[in-house]
């Protein structure tokens, strides 16, 4: 391939969603590609699918001289990217029909995946600066999409938080590369290993990228954001956005060159909080898509857990980096899937067999993210566990049992989950259109075969396939524990409450009190000009006046004139 | 040798601003014809000049002035930077000014100094010695007040005062110090690395006086705080005016006189040895975060804007007191970034005003809907501001960024970011009201064919300098940006 | 004391004389008689400055120069009695009013 | 004949000109506009020739009358006496243009126009004869005669203010004249020569020298109207028609100041003049702030560009403690510069004062609000002649405060250097004044058409007071030419 087409090929990942973003601002070209905008993901998805192609380039006109291209843990990232964006725009295009700014919706929605297909091409800081913001931002336009009150709040704590990650992460990528004195992320992951500014730009980085991920403590805006998206954008934010920061950090840590037990240790503890803290939270939710956004939290702890023992380990780090690619493929499809479904549940209307059949669809991504046996979550959680084996902490076996008992956790989210949408499910409406099914099988095709060949995709070996207990065990404790609070409802299950996005609740109401206190007086308007500047009035200018008045008269004039005489013949 | 090129780029201008003032009110067709005829060729001769002054070759004239005193214009890479920038945007302007100030009194005498003020600035742009520098800047001075004043309401009036008394205070102590200069160190010719670096170490003190009073005259006009309140003041002109002029001719004519006298007059490495930068920097700090925060708590959506220029503007400064390549890129570049967008947001509040009569931010609730076109332009110039990549807002502060720490001085990441953060404060509330807030009045319906929002002339100008935004972002190194003029520049500067 | 000092000496006290009365006198014609005597002192100054010791033709230069002077006198004397017979004549006033911001619109 | 027209005798017509105009314009009375237009084009070609014939031949005395000095008359025909004729002429030339439309042919002012011509003419051949003269005396002479004329000029009027204005002026003039015309006596006592470059060759520097001087400064200083003898200024120059103002200001005014300037670097050299020269500097200082705090208080233009005058006069005095031996050239050339440049700048400025009187029925400011159309153009005439008052660049005025301040450094005397800049802000803060009101935005019924002569001539003298710091480079080094002051303008200071 000639240099020129190889550019080309990179390039139009990105730009064909910006290209229809500008042809949908003209009128005559709206309708056409409104029917096309669904489609935009499609060459993101070949190129992903076409191994010889995405080798890296440097363009030299574009940024700062940007670097594109795809390597393994890039091309996974592409291929989850590029299929949900793909299933959600075919959603969209038919679910967000009922909303009156329905080219407003395709123009953010376009905007966000451009920027989110472009920067898992992205080998250069600045390019993935560029596209992860085009993401952020455009993403605020899905977010409040709705224009409630509530999706305002959401969209507001969103913005903010995206705003300070934005700025951090510029910290970041400035203090990197001064100090590599290169814009390549591989440069930078290499001389991050060893620089006395290490801690500062980790330290930026796990922020920046944090709240994209919804690291603990930064991940309240998940909660809010997600219910208040339209279901295809909550599914691409929590599926492929959440991922961004996954990426990032992949990219930018110095991953495989140094062990850093300290940051290690922080990771792998951090990893494990969000995997409780979030199934804990999301326990005591009352609706489908905050418990999903929670379960998010909780499910990204595991790769954060794996970066951990990534850090802990340099030289088995390329497999844990396969491990983690793959569960971030395998999470963000489960987990569009469920919002997905979760859309489709809320507009049923049909028989009640097309309702147990979609219940029935929604358990397949369901039971995936439990890690479930023969599931693409049963791999890439053992995928997660064999690393550990081979990483020279002590607490290994502690951590064995821990993440089952994460697992089990999910899997209790989950019946929860099956038990809000089987409530829901008898309140919809409306009747799902075409292109909401289409875009939904999709997904659940694709997880389903996760499970069975996920091979070719991510180098797993088949005898890494994890054994039937080590799988099931978690499931069956969940199981054990759903029924018996089934059985007994225990007064908690109706009176605890956990608000959506916990903790921004009291950060709001001293944000609140803050502003109240700061808040600027109005000013006093313009006074009325008076015909004459006052100054002109001034005292001294009087007496100066008057001063001149004596000066005119003859005798006094004489007077300074002999006065003057006088002092000359003094001189 | 004398390159009467630089006269013809002067007087581009000049000539047809003399020759509006004589035109009747009426005759539109021959002030349009002249005042768009003086811009393309003023732009036909610096196109001319670009590809010279790019191969070193750099064009000059020389007049004598009284004795052995020189008016002395010449092209290098900086001025051409600046010319460029001011006469592309004078275009832009001009063809605003036609739509805006459609059958409003005294056009003639508005476009007469309207060229005026361009022709000072070119002045100013092409100055090659102190001398020169001083007349341009005083010339711009007076020709920029009738401006100020032209809509002749006591608020205008006030306005043009306050704005005088300002400049002209800074004027004279700016022709102080250079008075003082010339007599210590003789002929102030713009030279890279500076003319004064020899002169005698116990002169050293005066240098340092003679660099304050250099700075603040010329912060008077850059609005360094706290010698800024005459720009939000001055915001009662008409948009053009405010677009043009306070965003980029006479705030940049201050920031530029500031790089000239760094850079060209003591030397960055002087300057730096005097210890005079980091004071500088310092100050240009401050004015970073004070103007953004004085920018939150107003309601008037051009006094805001004028507030986000106090701040903006001092980005330039904070990129030359560093005293690196990467940081001098960073200012530099910005002086041409931050007159896009500003402009651009300028050229958007006067839509805004001429069309539907919004003042004040919290009348632009849902006009994303009235004026979607406008709106956009505008959402990019504020995304710019904010430094949201790919946008030149971004390209100047990685460079910015990159340049504080390369000079070891880190601290200005972090006013960089606390300033990105109150630039989002300020422009996110006024992008969200555009775009998701209900509309709560009623406008008049477009009554434009093929419902444009408004008419071409107002439309155009800031579409295409948003698309310039981006574009400049996104190929930032293409020949010809301003990145690319600035790395030139940087490059001469530092003899790298 | 010789004759040019004495002359010298009677011409600066006529000076004297006529700037006080210029001064201090308000009528018009007054006025105009002490700026003749102020005048004649100077002319006698120059007389004074025209001599050149005893026995020595006097300079004629200086006596060239009173005539000019004279001349010159005489005209002034009368553009001002002009003047003040105008002023007379339109105000019914021989002084010179000590007038304030007398506005001509 | 030859000899006429390569220009030993341009000097001579530049004087006898005018005077010769003037009497026939009196004799005929009907075509006195007209004699005096063909006077005014002619003189600027004359004083064209002169530098031209100054530039190619030696400078040196010629006499007049074939008398020897001192009893013949001297001419002078160095830089300075050149500059001044031409300026004299250029301002001339416009100011009678002007006054074709001041003064019409018909209407009830037509007696005004007809002792109008001949009195300027008259004027005009004094002020050349006053530059080009080189003895004491004659500068007494010549003096008295621009006085007498600029008295019978203000008192054109006709009213109880310009006559009373007028016989003041006359006194304060006859009084300073005959201050100096004492002090003539004195050295003419002493030396027996009144011929400046003589006496500045053997003059001794006893008391009686000393006296001498003093008269001769309180006299030029009186009629100079420096602070505080400037009380008669304002009220003169204010009373009269716009023309004669514009005369008063920008040439009258300068015919004293020259002999002043002449004196002090040619004859009083050899005094001990340092500390008159400081207390010059001091009146001078305190006209500037005086005259310009009290210009800054005026409600009426005329007497606002009046008091300007004032403050103006206060820079030229700066001249003197200024010019110490390094800086002679500095502080010489700046005065010169600043005189060149007033004289356009104040003179467009008086007669845009007059137009809008004639036009608006009053010289009030306030009657500028408004200002559109024909007094758009006199507004900015306004302040394009304004720039070179104010100081701005690229001004005659910029360069020769310029030349002040750097003189000021050189020589350490740095207390000039904040009223030096403070006189500028306060310039402009009057002129701001007259344009804040021009700007004012308030419905006007129409203006009476104004002739174009009263429109267009302003505007070329005030582009030149505007553009003079461009063009001065020639003006400059003809200035130069046999001036009594040498070394580099620009001083360099040493550490």
């Amino acid at each position: 391939m000639t240099e020129w087409s190889s550019q080309l090929v990179l390039i139009i990942v990105p730009l064909l969603p910006l290209l229809l973003v500008l042809g949908l601002t003209i009128p005559a070209l709206r309708h056409p590609l409104e029917r096309l905008a669904p489609l935009a993901a499609i060459p993101g998805l070949l190129l992903a699918l076409t191994p010889q192609a995405g080798a890296p380039v440097t363009i030299s006109w574009l940024f700062l001289g940007a670097h594109l291209g795809l390597d393994a843990t890039g091309r996974t990232f592409l291929l989850l990217t590029a299929l949900l964006w793909l299933a959600a725009g075919l959603y969209a295009h038919s679910y967000c029909r009922k909303y009156p700014n329905y080219r407003r919706f395709w123009i953010f929605f376009l905007a966000t995946m451009s920027g989110n297909l472009g920067l898992t091409l992205s080998l250069d800081m600045v390019s993935f600066y560029v596209f992860f913001t085009l993401m952020s931002f455009a993403a605020y336009g899905l977010i409040v999409h709705e224009g409630t009150s509530f999706t305002l709040r959401a969209g507001k704590i969103y913005l903010w938080l995206v705003i300070i990650g934005e700025v951090l992460l510029f910290a970041a990528l400035v203090l990197a590369a001064r100090i590599a004195d290169s814009l390549l992320m591989k440069d930078v992951a290499a001389v991050l290993a060893d620089t006395s500014a290490q801690p500062l730009i980790i330290g930026l980085l796990m922020i920046a990228l944090g709240i994209k991920m919804g690291i603990v403590p930064l991940h309240f805006w998940l909660p809010l954001a997600h219910p208040a998206a339209p279901v295809p954008a909550s599914a691409v934010l929590s599926g492929a956005m959440i991922k961004a920061g996954l990426l990032g950090l992949l990219r930018l840590l110095p991953l495989g060159h140094v062990a850093l037990p300290g940051w290690s240790m922080a990771l792998i503890s951090l990893g494990l909080l969000m995997a409780f803290l979030g199934v804990a939270a999301g326990l005591f939710q009352t609706q489908s898509k905050t418990l999903l956004a929670y379960s998010s939290i909780s499910q990204m702890g595991f790769p954060l857990l794996g970066i951990g023992l990534g850090l802990a380990h340099p030289a088995t780090w390329p497999l844990v980096a396969g491990a983690i690619s793959f569960y971030a493929l395998h999470h963000g499809l489960a987990k569009g899937a469920l919002f997905l479904g979760v859309g489709m549940i809320l507009n049923l209307k049909g028989t009640p067999v097309l309702r147990l059949a979609t219940l029935a669809g929604v358990l397949i991504p369901a039971l995936a993210l439990a890690g479930a046996p023969w599931t693409s979550g049963a791999l890439a959680k053992s995928g997660l566990k064999e690393y550990l084996f081979q990483s020279p902490l002590a607490e290994v076996q502690t951590l064995v049992v821990l993440l089952g008992l994460a697992a089990t956790g999910t899997t209790l989210l989950m019946c929860r989950l099956v038990f809000l949408l089987f409530k829901e499910s008898e309140q919809s409406t409306s009747a799902s259109a075409m292109g909401m099914w289409t875009g939904w099988l999709l997904l659940i095709i694709v997880v389903t075969m996760g499970g069975i060949r996920p091979v070719w995709l991510t180098g797993i070996r088949p005898e890494q396939i994890p054994k039937l207990v080590d799988a099931a065990w978690p499931l069956l404790l969940a199981a054990l524990i759903a029924t018996a609070v089934w059985y007994k409802r225990p007064p908690f299950s109706r009176n605890w409450n956990v608000p959506a996005g916990d903790m921004i609740v009291i950060i709001e109401g001293m944000a609140k009190r803050l502003a109240d206190a700061v808040a600027m007086r109005p000013r006093p308007a313009l006074p009325q000009l008076p015909r004459q500047p006052r100054w002109q009035n001034l005292p001294m200018l009087l007496l100066l006046w008057d001063a001149e008045k004596l000066l005119r008269q003859l005798t006094v004039a004489g007077v300074m004139f002999i006065l003057l005489l006088l002092v000359l013949l003094l001189l | 040798m004398n390159d009467l090129i630089l006269l013809a780029i002067l007087s581009s201008s000049l000539l047809p601003g003399l020759i509006i003032f004589t035109l009747a009110e009426e005759s539109v067709r021959l002030r349009t014809t002249l005042n768009l005829t003086g811009a393309l060729f003023k732009l036909l001769f610096i196109a001319l000049l670009f590809f010279r002054v790019a191969e070193r070759e750099y064009a000059e004239l020389r007049l004598p002035l009284l004795a052995d005193m020189e008016l002395v214009l010449r092209a290098d890479a900086l001025s051409m930077l600046f010319l460029t920038l001011s006469a592309f945007l004078w275009l832009l302007t001009t063809i605003y000014a036609i739509g805006y100030l459609e059958n409003s009194p005294h056009r003639s005498r508005f476009f007469g100094f309207f060229s005026l003020c361009v022709s000072a600035t070119t002045g100013i742009a092409l100055a090659g010695d102190m001398i020169t520098f001083v007349i341009f800047y005083e010339a711009l001075t007076i020709s920029t007040y009738p401006l100020v004043v032209h809509r002749g309401t006591p608020a205008a009036l006030h306005a043009g005062r306050i704005y005088l008394a300002y400049t002209l205070l800074g004027g004279v102590v700016l022709f102080f110090a250079a008075v003082w200069l010339r007599a210590i160190a003789g002929p102030l010719e713009f030279t890279p690395g500076g003319v004064i670096s020899g002169l005698d170490p116990s002169l050293y003190g005066s240098l340092t006086i003679i660099f304050a009073l250099l700075v603040l005259s010329l912060g008077v006009k850059a609005a360094l705080v706290p010698l800024h309140s005459w720009l939000p003041t001055a915001m009662v002109a008409p948009a053009p005016v405010s677009a043009l002029l306070h965003a980029v001719a006479v705030v940049k004519a201050g920031a530029f006189g500031i790089v000239r006298v760094v850079h060209d007059i003591y030397g960055i490495g002087f300057s730096a040895d005097l210890n005079l930068l980091f004071p500088l920097s310092v100050m240009a700090a401050i004015t970073v975060l004070y103007g953004s925060i004085r920018a939150l708590a107003q309601n008037d959506l051009k006094r805001r804007l004028a507030f986000s220029t106090v701040s903006q503007v001092s980005y330039i400064l904070m990129g030359i007191a560093l005293a690196s390549p990467l940081a001098t890129i960073g200012g530099l570049v910005h002086l041409v970034h931050q007159g896009l967008m500003k402009i651009t947001l300028f050229f958007c509040a006067g839509n805004l005003a001429e069309t539907l009569g919004i003042h004040k931010i919290d009348e632009m609730d849902g006009v994303g809907r009235r004026m979607p076109w406008t709106m956009t332009a505008f959402t990019v110039g504020a995304l710019g501001m904010i430094g949201v990549p790919p946008l030149v807002g971004f390209i100047s502060k990685w460079y910015l960024g990159l340049g504080s720490l390369a000079a070891g001085q880190p601290w200005i990441i972090i006013i960089l970011i606390a300033s990105t953060l109150l630039n989002a404060c300020y422009f996110l509330p006024v992008l969200h009201r555009i775009w998701f807030n209900k509309e709560q009045q009623q406008w008049s319906k477009s009554t434009l064919a093929g419902g444009r929002e408004t008419i071409w002339p107002l439309l155009a100008p800031p579409l295409i300098t948003a698309a310039l935004v981006i574009f400049f972002g996104i190929f930032a190194y293409l020949f010809g940006s301003p990145l690319y003029w600035v790395e030139l520049i940087t490059t001469r500067e530092y003899g790298l | 004391m010789t004759a040019p000092i004495l002359y010298a000496g009677c011409g600066i006290i006529l000076f004297s004389i006529g700037l006080h009365a210029l001064l201090v006198r308000r009528h018009l014609l007054r006025k105009i008689l002490a700026a003749n005597i102020m005048g004649s002192g100077v002319f006698m100054l120059f007389i004074a400055a025209g001599a050149r010791g005893e026995g020595t033709a006097a300079d004629p230069v200086p006596q060239v120069m009173v005539l000019t002077g004279i001349v010159v006198s005489l005209c002034f004397t009368a553009v001002a009695i002009a003047l003040a017979v105008r002023i007379h004549n339109l105000t019914d006033c021989t002084t010179l009013a000590v007038d304030e911001e007398s506005s001509i619109d | 004949m030859t000899e006429i027209l390569l220009g030993q005798h341009w000097f001579f017509w530049m004087t006898l000109v005018p005077l010769g105009a003037a009497v026939v314009a009196f004799l005929i009375p009907q075509q006195a506009r007209w004699i005096g237009l063909a006077t005014a084009l002619l003189l600027p070609f004359f004083a064209l020739a002169a530098i031209a014939a100054t530039l190619t031949a030696e400078v040196q005395p010629i006499t007049g009358g074939g008398w020897p000095t001192p009893l013949g008359i001297e001419l002078r025909r160095d830089g300075l006496a050149l500059v001044m004729l031409t300026v004299t002429a250029v301002v001339g030339f416009i100011i009678s243009c002007y006054a074709l439309g001041y003064f019409p042919a018909r209407g009830h002012h037509s007696s005004r126009a007809r002792y109008f011509w001949p009195l300027w003419l008259f004027l005009w051949g004094s002020c050349n004869a006053l530059f080009v003269s080189g003895d004491l005396f004659n500068l007494y002479v010549t003096l008295e005669l621009v006085t007498l004329a600029s008295v019978s000029l203000i008192a054109l009027e006709g009213g109880k203010a310009a006559l009373t204005a007028a016989l003041r002026y006359l006194f304060i003039g006859l009084f300073g004249s005959l201050a100096y015309l004492l002090g003539v006596g004195i050295f003419y006592g002493a030396y027996a020569t009144v011929d400046l470059a003589l006496l500045g060759d053997i003059i001794t520097g006893t008391s009686l020298d000393h006296a001498a001087m003093a008269l001769m400064v309180a006299g030029l200083v009186l009629k100079s109207a420096l602070f505080p003898l400037h009380f008669w200024l304002p009220q003169a120059h204010a009373m009269a028609p716009a023309p004669v103002s514009a005369v008063l200001s920008a040439l009258v005014i300068k015919c004293s100041y020259v002999i002043l300037l002449r004196l002090w670097f040619e004859v009083f050299v050899s005094l001990d003049t340092v500390a008159v020269g400081h207390l010059l500097g001091l009146l001078g200082s305190v006209a500037i702030i005086w005259g310009s705090l009290l210009a800054l208080r005026q409600e009426r233009l005329k007497l606002l560009i009046a008091y300007s005058t004032v403050a103006q006069i206060g820079y030229l005095f700066l001249v003197f403690p200024l010019a110490r031996n390094e800086t002679m050239a500095t502080a010489w050339v700046g005065g010169v510069l600043l005189m060149m440049t007033h004289a356009c700048g104040k003179a467009a400025m008086f007669m845009v004062a007059g137009t809008i009187h004639h036009t608006a029925g009053s010289d009030r400011i306030s009657r500028l609000a408004g200002a559109g159309g024909p007094i758009g153009v006199l507004v900015v005439v306004f302040t394009l002649a304004a720039t070179t008052i104010i100081g701005l660049p690229p001004s005659g005025g910029f360069f020769s405060k310029w030349l002040f301040i750097n003189a000021a450094l050189v020589t350490g005397q740095w207390w000039y250097l904040p009223i030096i800049l403070s006189g500028t802000l306060l310039a402009a803060g009057y002129v701001a004044k007259v344009l804040g009101w021009a700007f004012l935005d308030v419905k006007r019924s129409s203006y009476p058409v104004i002739p174009w002569v009263m429109k267009w001539p302003p505007l070329v003298l005030s582009v030149i007071a505007l553009l003079f710091g461009l063009i001065a480079y020639e003006p400059v080094q003809i200035a130069l030419l046999g001036a009594p002051v040498s070394g580099p303008i620009f001083m360099e200071a040493g550490p």
